[in-house]
């Protein structure tokens, strides 16, 4: 089975685990692509060298869910099943979704930032990619969720995923805008960068951070609470389940699994939104499902 | 009309320099004209604005009476105008026959608009005809990175003759080439006036001058000094009008001692052009090298100096045995390479005429090895650009900015600083004027008096002959013959002997 | 090197590409499949037209180079797309969009003859400027909704040849004619050997300059429309650094960073050997974390056999 | 150029940052505030750090180039924060991060010797694999844990100088001084000028090259390092397009791409320039679709206007 992930990210690699964890729990053999960045172009381009390769199955989250339709058609027409994770492309054909997509998890992204902000303020987005649909659909759920309230955004910030830039480009918005409430961050590096802006402005709390993901200097933020709340989706469930499925489908036959399976054909995953109130009992989940967070 | 060009009144500034002041210039239909004139008289400036290279900054051209503004080589090139320029002009990367006709593919037949297909058999043939008539050996399709500066020269005067002008202006085309060479391209160039072509020639061997030309304007400082008509020219002439005085043109040959066995090689080889090379070289004598163009004079000394490894055989120096890795090393043994190609080998065009001079010798000068010594290296400069009469508005000028003339004085000078044992000079008065080189014909004479060990390699036989006091025939890589020269009584026909490569003497 | 020598400059490359191939296919023989060859030879479309254009910019000399292509096909797939959507047919959509291409090419033409700014500056504002008006055009989201006669263009085929390699051997042939037959093949060269030579030769160096920039930007506006009609939408992220595999790709079949060398042929073949990296190494089935690693060190090591190989060619003859 | 001219070298890239610093305060006062300042300063730290690496590589001349440093502020990076959470103390796992980026320079300078391969090709390499590493050391997680005395490196400051300004600065001064006095620059301009001739004038050209991929690599790693403790983490995605700001510092102050010119003075500059833009953008509010459209125009404008004025300088003496 192969797993066609986004990009080199924590995020993926955790999705990496979970389909090796399946792997060898099932007994099958996995493999899991990512290219270096998001680029759709060679993303398609591992997608159609796996169709060649003819392999038992294909999990992808493609970075653009049109651009993959016709390989995704032609890969079922081959008789290889396919599922997405992550993101969904439901036009394809393509037999379940897993996964909380992005647009939903900016959407509770947004409703965060309502409740700590009392639906006022005015808050700064930070991304890596204005490009890159998981970015563009997390902050357009970010949005939506802000659209009916007093939350103004004053600006988007690109950092090209470069970390430092990122970092640069928070401080210069602190300073810019004297009366910021909030931080979104949109990749795994925006909220620490934003955090660490935060905390050497002396702004701690005063600027309150939504961001994205649960690496462990995340975590730590949050646990420090300069990060207020970050939006854990869940990758290793995404991972293992996407293994566990494509499995079902090989031994019982796909309309076999696709009947244990919700009517809509997608399995949702959900976001855990971590708080520093909530840390504790994260980090437990956590270490049950045998992925501890050290730091 | 008798004029086939005119120029009235031609002015050219650079920044900081007046390179041509109010010069009339006019060639006559079918006539060799001679151009001659100190380095930095304004020869080639002349020559670049006909081409359309440089324009005037005041002043009017006239072609067949018709006055014309060229802005661009192909405004010449219209007119019927080919230039064979001081400095080497080729596309390395191309072949002879590609280079020879570059900008003319169609070989003059229609437009030779940029979708034509070429037809390399028909240039090669059409380049192997010119190559033929000039007398060159290399084929066509030779790259020309892989020609000596001297075939490249031929390449050159064939690219002037593909492109059938009515008038050809040569500057200094046989600065590189050796006397048999040149005596073909006299050939070639009084049967091109029989064809009513029109030649203007540049050269400071004033005796190809006297031997060949109609006609001679001579310049200084950028103006034109004096005319003289066929029946007036004279090598003493020519040079007083050219430097406003007497010339001696080989000082008087100083005595000397010959000392202790400095550098002794033998049996040098390297690559296809180094085969079997050995010779001794001692202090306080001028060892001459002659040779035909490719002999693998240049290659041996570059042998000695490190910029080439040595494949087989063995050098001493001072005694002890010698294999340098790099120029480094033989510097810092106290040898020293003037080499002969100067825009190659010899200056960092960008850099000023200072720093080019103080560039081997600059660890020497700076302080603790490593920080420069500005005012060192200034007061250095000047002193030899005043010694070898570099003219230059300063010694910051940029040399690529300097005549070619001066720039060879620069790549002297260079290597005049650094103290070395041993000077190997290859073609060290190339594109020189007499005066100058008369001054620097006396230099090597006291240099070798003050006990340096000096080699010359020189193209021309009468610097060779006047200088050297053991002369060393080389052919095809080997050393043919060494002759004794301390009487001043070896003649050129002995050299040229040996040089294409026979043994015996049978008939001197 | 003789004219004989000429013929063989490509030797090396090829060899790399085919033992390259023959190693995948040992491995693992499905490589051989038609489908993975149409996916292969898609991509070396991609590179492959790209890197002939920036074969031209490189020969051209003066250390000329294009870092344009890659922001040039997500700047062109966008503009192209998005005409298409806004009602304009096809056909003329894309001509416009080669138009600006064109015009682009112009613009950097003027800026490296005109006044005299490295080839690298210009280039490198476009790169810029190209991907920021891609994102300005529109703020980021992809431009779908396409027909299918445009999406066509790289997702058909003909007898079994996918489009994109039929375009590739048609530029291909029409490029390794000009640069090989033609008087301008000639006066590039010469330009790129000796660029005062050339111009003392009556050569229109300036021209001649224009024409490859020209020639280079309107390949990648035109890999930017197969790249659109490949994804069936006009991306602004596509093409990130595509420039650096077209540069790789060339000077892999052998042109010569300091211009003057160069040909077509060899840079397709360079872009083959990269694509050929790309696809191989999924089928073979090597981590992921690796793949760059690799590629980069089969770059240094194709262009380092190559030169040593032409090395011990000149010393041997 | 004549003596008085090289004073002035810099002068129209330090006019356009002063003009550029000066709109930007007028249009929004906060500009000038310390907090903003240390922010541009530490931007600028570490463009201008590269670039002053960057400098040295393209006067070696021969179309030499650096397209390694932004890799290696990711490879470094990773390497030292990884070398400090497991055990090694802080300053051994500088020292150690700083000779891996010596002995990558040292490589690079190998392949551009001794194998002749072009620097373009030899750094993509690292570019490409460095990169690569990083991934497969860290599967793409940051490395988090550091002690307070690394992060300081970039945190710190000295009565309100952020210590990367004064690693800045004392860079500067080290190779202003290597560059306009010392013999090593001289021999460096020569190199760049005309190698052929430096090796006749005996300069130990190879040696000179080697230098200056080495100074290159060495402070690419030390900008590496800075990044790390600027992030209180060592990130593989970080630095993507360095190289490509760091080239384009270097050639805005005033670098020739041919080789032989060049500033270290004129690198930061140009550095500043760049940093200062980033800045700005965000300061002035300027939409970020725009940002990249506004950093590639300004490029181009600097460059060509330093030349127009150096031209019509040239002219005017
Ligand atoms: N491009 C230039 N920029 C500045 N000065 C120049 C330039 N070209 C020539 N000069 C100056 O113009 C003067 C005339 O030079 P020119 O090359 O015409 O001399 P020449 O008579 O050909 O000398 P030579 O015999 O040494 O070749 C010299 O002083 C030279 O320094
Ligand atoms: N770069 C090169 N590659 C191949 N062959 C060369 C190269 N340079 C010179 N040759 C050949 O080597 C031989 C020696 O040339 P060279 O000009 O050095 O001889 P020379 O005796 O020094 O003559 P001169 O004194 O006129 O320079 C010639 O046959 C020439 O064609
Ligand atoms: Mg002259
Ligand atoms: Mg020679």
């Amino acid at each position: 089975f192969a797993v066609i992930g986004k990009s080199v990210h924590p995020y993926w690699s955790q999705v990496e685990q979970g389909v090796k964890a399946a792997g060898k729990a099932l007994g099958v053999k996995t493999q899991f692509f990512v290219p270096a960045k998001e680029d759709i172009n060679a993303q398609l381009q591992m997608l159609e060298s796996f169709i060649a390769q003819g392999v038992d199955g294909i999990a992808i989250a493609p970075s653009d869910p049109t651009a993959v339709i016709p390989a995704i058609k032609k890969a079922l027409e081959l008789g290889i099943p396919i599922i997405t994770l992550d993101t969904d492309t439901p036009d394809s054909g393509r037999y379940v979704y897993i996964g909380t997509d992005n647009y939903t998890a900016g959407y509770i992204a947004g409703e965060t930032m309502k409740k700590l902000l009392n639906g006022k303020g005015k808050v700064v987005i930070g991304t890596g990619s204005l490009t890159a649909m998981n970015s563009l659909q997390r902050m357009q759920g970010f949005k939506d969720a802000i659209k009916d309230t007093e939350i103004e955004i004053l600006d988007t910030l690109n950092d090209e995923e470069d970390g430092a830039r990122a970092l640069s480009m928070a401080e210069s918005a602190l300073n810019a805008h004297p009366d910021l409430d909030g931080f979104f961050g949109v990749y795994a590096y925006n909220g620490p960068s934003q955090a660490l802006a935060v905390k050497n402005a002396g702004k701690v709390g005063k600027v309150k951070i939504v961001c994205f993901d649960t690496t462990p200097d995340i975590l730590q933020y949050v646990k420090e609470g300069v990060i207020q709340a970050t939006m854990g989706q869940k990758p290793y469930m995404m991972g293992y389940l996407s293994v566990a499925v494509l499995f079902n489908m090989s031994k019982l036959g796909v309309t076999n699994t696709l009947m244990m399976l919700p009517k809509d054909r997608i399995i949702d995953t959900g976001v855990d939104v971590v708080t520093p109130e909530n840390l504790d009992d994260y980090l437990k989940y956590m270490e049950e499902l045998g992925i501890p967070v050290k730091f | 009309m008798e004029y086939i060009l005119e120029m009235k009144n031609i002015t050219k500034e650079f920044p900081g320099v007046k390179a041509l002041d109010k010069v009339d210039f006019e060639v006559k239909d079918g006539e060799i004209l001679g151009l001659v004139g100190e380095n930095g008289a304004g020869k080639s400036t002349l020559i670049k604005i006909i081409g359309g290279i440089h324009i005037p900054s005041k002043g009017e051209i006239y072609v067949g009476g018709k006055k014309v503004v060229f802005n661009s080589p192909n405004d010449a090139f219209s007119k019927g105008i080919s230039i064979v320029h001081q400095e080497l002009n080729l596309c390395p990367n191309l072949t002879v026959a590609e280079n020879v006709f570059l900008g003319m593919e169609n070989l003059g037949e229609g437009r030779n608009n940029f979708l034509k297909t070429v037809d390399m058999k028909k240039l090669e043939e059409a380049a192997q005809n010119l190559l033929n008539r000039i007398g060159a050996q290399f084929s066509p399709n030779t790259l020309v990175r892989e020609l000596s500066t001297a075939q490249q020269q031929m390449v050159e005067i064939c690219k002037a003759l593909a492109r059938n002008p009515k008038m050809i202006l040569m500057d200094e085309p046989t600065s590189s080439l050796s006397i048999e060479e040149v005596e073909r391209l006299m050939k070639i160039i009084k049967e091109l006036k029989k064809q009513g072509i029109s030649i203007v020639f540049v050269s400071h061997r004033i005796e190809e001058v006297v031997g060949i030309c109609d006609r001679v304007i001579i310049l200084r400082d950028g103006k034109r000094v004096g005319t003289l008509e066929k029946d007036e020219i004279e090598e003493n002439k020519i040079i007083k009008y050219m430097v406003g005085r007497d010339v001696e043109l080989f000082p008087k040959h100083v005595e000397r001692k010959k000392g202790e066995l400095i550098l002794e090689v033998k049996n040098l080889k390297w690559q296809k052009m180094v085969k079997d090379v050995s010779f001794k070289l001692h202090r306080g004598e001028i060892l001459g090298f002659a040779g035909l163009v490719g002999a693998g004079r240049s290659e041996t000394m570059q042998l000695i100096f490190g910029i080439n490894k040595l494949e087989n055989g063995e050098m001493f120096y001072k005694g002890h045995p010698y294999n340098p890795e790099s120029p480094y090393d033989a510097i810092k043994n106290g040898i020293a390479l003037i080499p002969e190609d100067r825009k190659l080998q010899g200056l960092i065009l960008q850099m000023s005429v200072k720093d080019n001079i103080v560039i081997p010798s600059l660890r020497r000068i700076a302080k603790s090895g490593f920080v420069l010594d500005e005012i060192k290296e200034r007061e250095i400069a000047k002193e030899f650009v005043n010694k070898l009469q570099v003219r230059t508005p300063s010694i910051y000028h940029i040399a690529n900015n300097l005549s070619g003339g001066n720039q060879q004085k620069v790549v002297l000078a260079k290597w005049l600083v650094s103290k070395s044992d041993v000077l190997i000079f290859d073609e060290p008065t190339r594109g020189i004027d007499v005066a100058s080189k008369a001054e620097i014909h006396k230099l090597m004479e006291e240099l070798a008096a003050q006990g340096y060990g000096v080699i010359m390699i020189s193209s021309e036989l009468p610097e060779i002959l006047n200088l050297s006091d053991r002369i060393i025939v080389m052919f095809e890589g080997k050393v043919m013959v060494e002759l004794d020269n301390s009487k001043r009584n070896i003649t050129q026909e002995e050299i040229m002997y040996y040089a294409s490569g026979k043994k015996q003497l049978v008939n001197p | 090197m003789s004219k004989q020598n000429r013929a063989f400059r490509e030797l090396g490359p090829l060899v790399a590409l085919i033992a390259l191939g023959v190693f995948t296919a040992i491995l693992n023989p499905r490589f051989l499949s038609i489908y993975n060859l149409q996916t292969l030879g898609k991509q070396a479309a991609i590179f492959g037209i790209m890197a002939i254009g920036e074969t031209f910019v490189i020969m051209s000399g003066g250390g000329s180079i294009d870092l344009s292509p890659g922001s040039m096909v997500a700047l062109i797939g966008i503009v192209s797309t998005y005409m298409i959507v806004h009602g304009i047919p096809v056909f003329i959509a894309i001509l416009v969009s080669l138009g600006l291409s064109i015009l682009i090419g112009l613009w950097h033409g003027f800026f490296v003859n005109k006044l005299k700014v490295p080839a690298f500056i210009i280039t490198l504002g476009t790169l810029t400027i190209a991907r920021g008006m891609a994102a300005v055009i529109t703020k980021g989201w992809p431009i779908v909704g396409l027909p299918k006669n445009f999406v066509m263009i790289a997702q058909g085929d003909v007898v079994g040849f996918p489009i994109p390699v039929i375009i590739l051997f048609t530029v291909l042939l029409i490029t390794h004619f000009v640069l090989e037959k033609t008087v301008y093949g000639k006066h590039l060269r010469a330009t790129g050997g000796n660029e005062v030579a050339a111009r003392f030769s009556g050569v229109k160096v300036e021209k001649v300059r224009y024409i490859a920039f020209v020639v280079s930007a309107f390949l990648s506006g035109l890999v930017g429309i197969i790249v659109a009609a490949r994804l069936s939408q006009g991306q602004p992220g596509v093409g990130g650094t595509y420039e650096l595999y077209a540069i790789a790709s060339a000077v892999i079949g052998g042109t010569s960073l300091s211009g003057g060398e160069g040909s077509a042929l060899g840079a397709v073949i360079g872009a083959g050997i990269i694509s050929l990296l790309w696809n191989a190494l999924v089928m073979l089935n090597v981590s992921t974390y690796w793949h760059n690693v690799i590629i980069g060190a089969v770059i240094v090591i194709a262009v380092t056999l190559d030169i040593l190989r032409k090395k011990s060619l000149a010393r041997s003859k």
